[in-house]
């Protein structure tokens, strides 16, 4: 029987919820099981309320299910607001005070973790619960214990063994219909989510430096990139601005390393001034803007697709740039480092635009990740300039690329301005100056879209296509297979590489469909706008989502049928 | 050797004539020279605005940056090869006001480079609007009248905020601003230089006579920069006598030291190790 | 005949180019006359090469022309340069040393000066000379001297009577072909360039608060409304920097007056923030965003179309706003003011998108402009609520545009919030108020598009149509003028009301003729991609131009033939 | 009259229990009522952060607007119209960190209003990265090796700058507080009042029991905050001993006065006048 299972751990922010989340993916891991776990959190820091799901499954798995077989309520509040998620027979098991109702398991958490010794172990026995129910065995629980535990000093270990061995018992006699037998294997990929993704990413790409300032959803890569920094030549440095930061970028790549910087929201309005300097002054770099729902402070900790338009236009006047949109983590470490691979090619900003479902959820991916041989630099050194002391950082060439000498590199002077500019980089309002300059840099346009991928396609010989981009993607494609299931003739393609917009590309990927309809979380179907703007192809409909929370299949299909209907 | 045709270059000036930029242009140059720097190995880093253009009207390396924003592309370049020998030219507006943020947190960083302010007093390239240095009073064309804040004290926030080195030079002394600034590159740190810089065209208070008649020179007069609190009372010192020379000098760990950058060697230098970072990709 | 000549008046920055212009413009508005004067001049404050070129006509005109009849030339340079820009018989005036050449008028304009007093008057010499060659009466040149320099105290208006009239009178034996009979009636409207303009655009839409920090080609709009603000309710403030200028500036219209800021690229990109601020808060505000090329820095003080992508979409997830692009400085005039009113109307911000040329070229208008009889505001105060105690910021309405309290005005208490919120302005995270909020700002979309109005047609009916927006208006149509004559089938389409997009308007002016081309100032054809997103209709190609000046409309023909051959 | 029931608000507090910021906000409440300033005269201006959400905690008019820019924002409401009582609560990284230019610029334009800086030395709402006001050697995910940069001295820089009034408080200290709120609010022109709070989730090095071994009330010294040299050096008092209460005191006029703004009354009241403007339009 096919393992997909969907466990939704619920309490208020400070319980820890995330621990018991975390642990079920590593026990899942472990025994070659896959997860997908969405992260919903508050603005806060404690209270409130607080959910991490978690969808069990023995195949690769990219998308929540909106339905729940298991809920782990770590409060009362839990239960009232998602039991009606419960699919029939699914149970909430909880601290119940008084008389169980049918669906609740009582089980006495609180107790069992004083017992174990300390109260904080709470989330190691509802852990050890919610495996016992599933039919893990304990073995592997402990080995994850022992994974986290050992070395950690005190009684850490033993107590939370103890906490997992209490929880897991609790539940012995308890009936859960989904309880499988847990034999796949070895560990497939990583466990990631796409924060780690992306920073591993940017290594993969040879960052070197990373500045930033904090926001939600994007901090969690550069507390990521922060862990990697002692171990790889590596400097993250947290900015008083994000302009300062975007800036810092700049001027770290100029001096010649790979640099980076990730934001979300009003961070990457205050970076789109730098944008343009990047592109401008032809200076590659890396910026990933993790979406949230806007306008303004918007929900900050919640998921949104409102800026493709944005990133695509931001900053005065035309500039070429890339954007990613990746739709799981293996693709946003992949994009990332292609990302730094293609700006320092191409010496243009590079854009990868994820989200906060990306950026949180927790993912088991189906391949290990791995890191390129070599890194490819674009720069040149005096041995490499015909006369040094005539070097001209913006010669024009028929690629519209100029060789990259670095400052301070050998005789070859390094003129930079952010002004329109002559060849030899000093500020020039010459006609032909400018003429030259605005040619050369657009005349990068097709080589750059030669670097970019066919749009992913599944089912793509269907009648009706649905459309998306970025990390609907996993939802988007398990849709599609719900519609074939009930007969719809359906397909999807993705769109990742996004810009430079490969129109012929996705020209062809829709041409045959009967109807294809845009699927985003935004207001507006924003893909919609700019297939219609690059192809003149024209959906027939949108299914869109806005309202912060990341998309369910379900919706999706749902979305879809009103349409047929 | 360097000699000073090093620096020379054929890049039309575009700055009014009689404009105290030149002055300062001159010592840099005599700076560098003295300091034995030749023109590939000095990166200028700048902003947008008459003394933001600085760069451009010598030999060396220079980004010519966004208004305001010189600072941080330095504390990345800073970031990527502190080996770098890093000269900031900006103005008063530039600095103190668009960049207000990034001179303090430069400061607070402590990163190694100078920091030229060409303080005209008034927003140069834009034509005559107040800058945040501008005297009370002054009047212009949409401070129709007269400008009400009180001029920012740049050396009084720099001190404020832990500098190391802060000065003050005036364009009409070459000799002395040459001084001043060979004394900044060879300190480790940052260094802030404010430079009182009379701009002939829409300026006409803060003139060259204006400043002849009240600036002093610290030094002559045997001040020793090394108590703060002498120093922060010089930083409001302005009317009839104006200080000029170093004011505080203090050395400390720079940026690039504080964060351990100095040990492996610039990042810019270091290798790209597959094997580590595939181990590391391997063991998720 | 009809008058139709372009003088062109050329040399460093800081000799007072601009001050012969204004003369001549002003004793040519005086004379009944129209005038179209572009501004040309380096990013420096002295030296350098610069012109100004002024094409006077009996005729409403609202393009340079590109050919000169008459140059003045206050240096050798400016001869060198532009001297192949002279008509047959055209001629420079200028002082020369040795031998003239055949199209050179030699007046020793400087020795002028000094006879007359003194050689800043040299300026009046030149202004005399070219009027005398034009065949103006000198008395309507004294005229303006008069109100120009009367009660300036001391010598002021004697020495450049004097100086006026050695410049007129130096040139009495010189021909000159396109000397006219200066009879054409009372003055016709107002002279003026596109800041002035806007800053009284500003004053008819009751603006009381400007915040700004300079930045070309904008600045010039605060200068205008600081000259004005003794006399009106208004107070003109320069800001740290443009993030702190829409801040003051939404500040300032939730505290309850209408207010604005402008500026240009990357002064525009600091602010996106502060846009989304607005559209979340549903604040209205005013911003001019004054185009000039980039990216980046780019070129301070000239001129392009490039924005417009960028305006539509700035700021981070979705939310309405308008934006304008006028095409004279009359249109400037009331589309702000009209920006004010509808901004205020739907609480929404609202985008006037201007360029250099519009900005700084100097016109004289058709018609005086006239001012609105009286301000509708739309606020509400205690007696227009139903409880004061229970009023809710963002009450869900059908039209989205909830009732609007200022602050401390009464007992309504006022709550807003860039968070997204629940109707009283409270920070929410439930999906209903997310989609409530969401839905009650887009609610507004058809009533804006209403306002808007349908591109302004001319010769409409041809087969080949060519469109445009902002500046070029006047440039396009004449050109259309020009291939008519030519016996091709050309009209245009000018869209000015451009966001909220009236597709089914444009789709109209555009469905009857048989191909359309894009005539921009920006190297991809933006509002091509605009027209194509929103009516999937495509055009033929394009004209454009990129190099910072302003379109004349003999390159516009040259663009459309070169299609056409 | 009013009383405290006047300002009590049933939206659900989001703070952490055992924040110091519950104590601030009691104080401003208890510093309203002393003061007798009704929910509907009061308007309460924030940027974002755990600080920035104080206004919705209780009753008032409020505008909770971006991070970093509250100060901008009230500035351009005291434009519109000067008669506005206005408190700004802000966080040490809204106001130090991304605001701090703003931060610089209200001060020197001498604004009307009372800036309470809830001073956690840590960044709270993004969980915990170092702040502008972070100790030397503090250690977050982000900051693994120990925040580098001297802690921002927003109390020297105020003074730097010129500002009329400046306070530091004390989260523990809620009696002192309410005085301090209240002193503020009836001084004309710029008020800061930096207030040591503890953040229980993020900050283990300021805690509420590490202020209580330091803190000192100036006032209750007999100190009298008149003389700016004194001022200084207590900007920079830090340690065993930290200084609590007013620091500096002094008058001058403030932003709308200097302006002109006051004689003809808030902007938002007065009229548009048609007839002048079309004569003005027709005389072009
Ligand atoms: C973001 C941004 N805002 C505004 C400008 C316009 N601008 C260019 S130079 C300048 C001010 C120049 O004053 P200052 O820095 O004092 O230099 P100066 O010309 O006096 O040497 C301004 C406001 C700009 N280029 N970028
Ligand atoms: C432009 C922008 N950058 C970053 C953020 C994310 N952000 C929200 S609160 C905050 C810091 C909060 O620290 P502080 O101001 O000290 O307030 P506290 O939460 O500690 O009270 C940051 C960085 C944002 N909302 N907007
Ligand atoms: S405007 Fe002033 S600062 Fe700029 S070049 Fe001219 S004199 Fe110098
Ligand atoms: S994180 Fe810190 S500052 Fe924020 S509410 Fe919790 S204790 Fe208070
Ligand atoms: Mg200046
Ligand atoms: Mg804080």
């Amino acid at each position: 029987m096919a393992v997909d299972i969907t466990v939704k751990i619920g309490g208020e922010a400070g319980q820890g919820i995330q621990t018991v989340g975390d642990l079920l993916t590593l026990v899942c891991h472990k025994a070659g099981l896959y997860v997908m776990a969405i992260n919903d959190f508050e603005s806060r820091i404690r209270g409130g309320k607080s959910f991490f799901q978690i969808r069990i499954s023995d195949k690769p798995v990219y998308a929540p299910h909106h339905r729940v077989n298991l809920l782990v309520a770590l409060n009362q509040r839990t239960y009232d607001s998602y039991k009606d998620e419960l699919v029939p027979g699914g149970i909430s098991m909880m601290d119940v005070k008084g008389e169980p109702e049918e669906n609740q398991l009582p089980v006495p958490i609180n107790d069992l973790a004083v017992k174990a010794g300390k109260k904080i172990t709470a989330n190691t026995v509802a852990a050890g619960a919610c495996l016992g129910l599933l039919g893990a065995p304990f073995e592997l629980f402990e080995s994850i214990l022992k994974d986290r535990f050992e070395g950690k000093g005190g009684d850490a270990l033993e107590m939370n063994l103890s906490a997992a061995r209490l929880g897991y018992d609790s539940v012995k006699d308890a009936k859960f219909p989904w309880s499988f037998t847990w034999q796949f294997g070895d560990p497939k990929g990583s466990v990631l989510n796409g924060s780690k993704a992306i920073a591993l990413g940017a290594l993969a790409g040879d960052c070197r430096v990373a500045a930033f300032y904090p926001m939600s959803p994007a901090t969690g890569i550069m507390v990521n990139l922060s862990s990697l920094s002692d171990d790889f030549p590596l400097f993250v440095e947290q900015a008083e601005d994000e302009i300062a930061a975007i800036n810092m970028v700049i001027g770290a790549s100029f001096a010649g390393v790979r640099a980076m910087t990730s934001t979300s929201g009003g961070g990457f309005c205050l970076m789109t001034e730098g944008l343009g300097l990047a592109g401008m002054t032809e200076t590659p770099i890396v910026v990933v803007n993790a979406q949230r729902p806007g306008p303004a402070t918007g929900l900050p900790t919640r998921t949104a697709q409102g800026d493709l338009m944005f990133v695509i236009n931001a900053s005065q006047d035309e500039f070429l740039r890339f954007v990613f949109a990746p739709g799981t983590p293996s693709e946003a470490f992949e994009m990332t480092e292609r990302a730094f691979h293609l700006a320092d090619k191409y010496q243009v900003p590079a854009i990868v635009l994820t989200d906060q479902t990306l950026n949180d959820s927790l993912y088991i991916t189906e391949r290990p990740l791995s890191a390129p041989r070599e890194i490819e630099r674009y720069v040149v050194g005096d041995d490499q300039i015909d006369s040094p002391s005539e070097y001209r950082r913006y010669a024009i060439t028929s690629s519209g690329i100029s060789p990259r000498a670095l400052p301070c590199s050998g005789k070859a002077l390094v003129l930079v301005s952010g002004n329109e500019h002559s060849e030899d980089g000093h500020i020039s309002e010459a006609i032909t100056d400018r003429m030259n300059m605005v040619d050369k840099r657009n005349a990068k346009t097709p080589a750059m879209l030669e670097e970019m991928r066919p749009p992913e396609r599944y089912h793509a010989e269907s009648e009706l296509l649905l459309v998306g981009w970025g990390s609907s993607k996993g939802p988007i494609r398990e849709s599609v297979d719900r519609l074939r299931e009930d007969g719809i003739s359906a397909g999807c393609v993705h769109i990742a590489d996004i810009w430079p917009f490969r129109a012929d590309l996705v020209q062809k990927a829709l041409s045959s469909c009967k109807s294809f309809f845009v699927v985003e979380q935004n207001s507006t179907a924003q893909l919609g706008r700019l297939i219609r703007e690059q192809t003149g192809l024209v959906a027939e409909g949108s299914v869109l989502k806005y309202d912060g929370r990341p998309f369910f299949p379900d919706e999706i299909v749902r979305g879809i049928k009103a349409y047929l209907d | 050797m360097v000699t000073i045709e090093n620096y020379e270059c054929s890049y039309e000036n575009k700055w009014c004539p009689g404009c105290g930029n030149f002055s300062i242009l001159a010592s840099m140059k005599d700076s560098f020279v003295r300091l034995d720097i030749p023109p590939e190995k000095l990166l200028i880093i700048s902003g947008i605005g008459q003394a933001a253009k600085t760069p451009h009207f010598l030999k060396c390396n220079l980004f010519h940056s966004l208004h305001g924003r010189a600072l941080a592309i330095a504390t990345g370049a800073k970031m990527a090869n502190h080996d770098l020998t890093i000269v900031v030219n900006s103005g008063d507006g530039d600095c103190y006001g668009e960049g207000g943020n990034h001179f303090m947190n430069a400061i607070r960083r402590n990163v190694d480079l100078t920091l030229l302010v060409h303080n005209n007093k008034v927003y140069g390239l834009t034509a005559g609007q107040a800058s945040p240095t501008s005297d009370m009073g002054m009047v212009t064309k949409v401070q129709r009248h007269g400008v009400v804040m009180e001029p920012f004290n740049s050396l009084a926030v720099a001190l404020s905020l832990g500098i190391g080195f802060v000065a003050r030079g005036f364009s009409g002394n070459e000799a002395q601003l040459s001084k001043l600034i060979q004394a900044g590159m060879k300190f480790k740190g940052f260094v802030l230089i404010d430079i009182l810089q009379p701009c002939v065209s829409f300026n006409q208070i803060n003139t060259f006579g204006w400043y002849k008649k009240r600036v002093y020179d610290l030094q002559e007069e045997g001040y020793t920069p090394d108590d703060f609190q002498k120093a922060i009372s010089l930083s409001f010192q302005w009317g009839d006598r104006i200080p000029t020379g170093i004011i505080y000098r203090k050395e400390s760990p720079s940026f690039t030291e504080k964060i351990g950058m100095v040990k492996d060697g610039p990042l810019v230098d270091r290798k790209y190790d597959h094997g580590k970072l595939q181990e590391l990709l391997s063991s998720l």
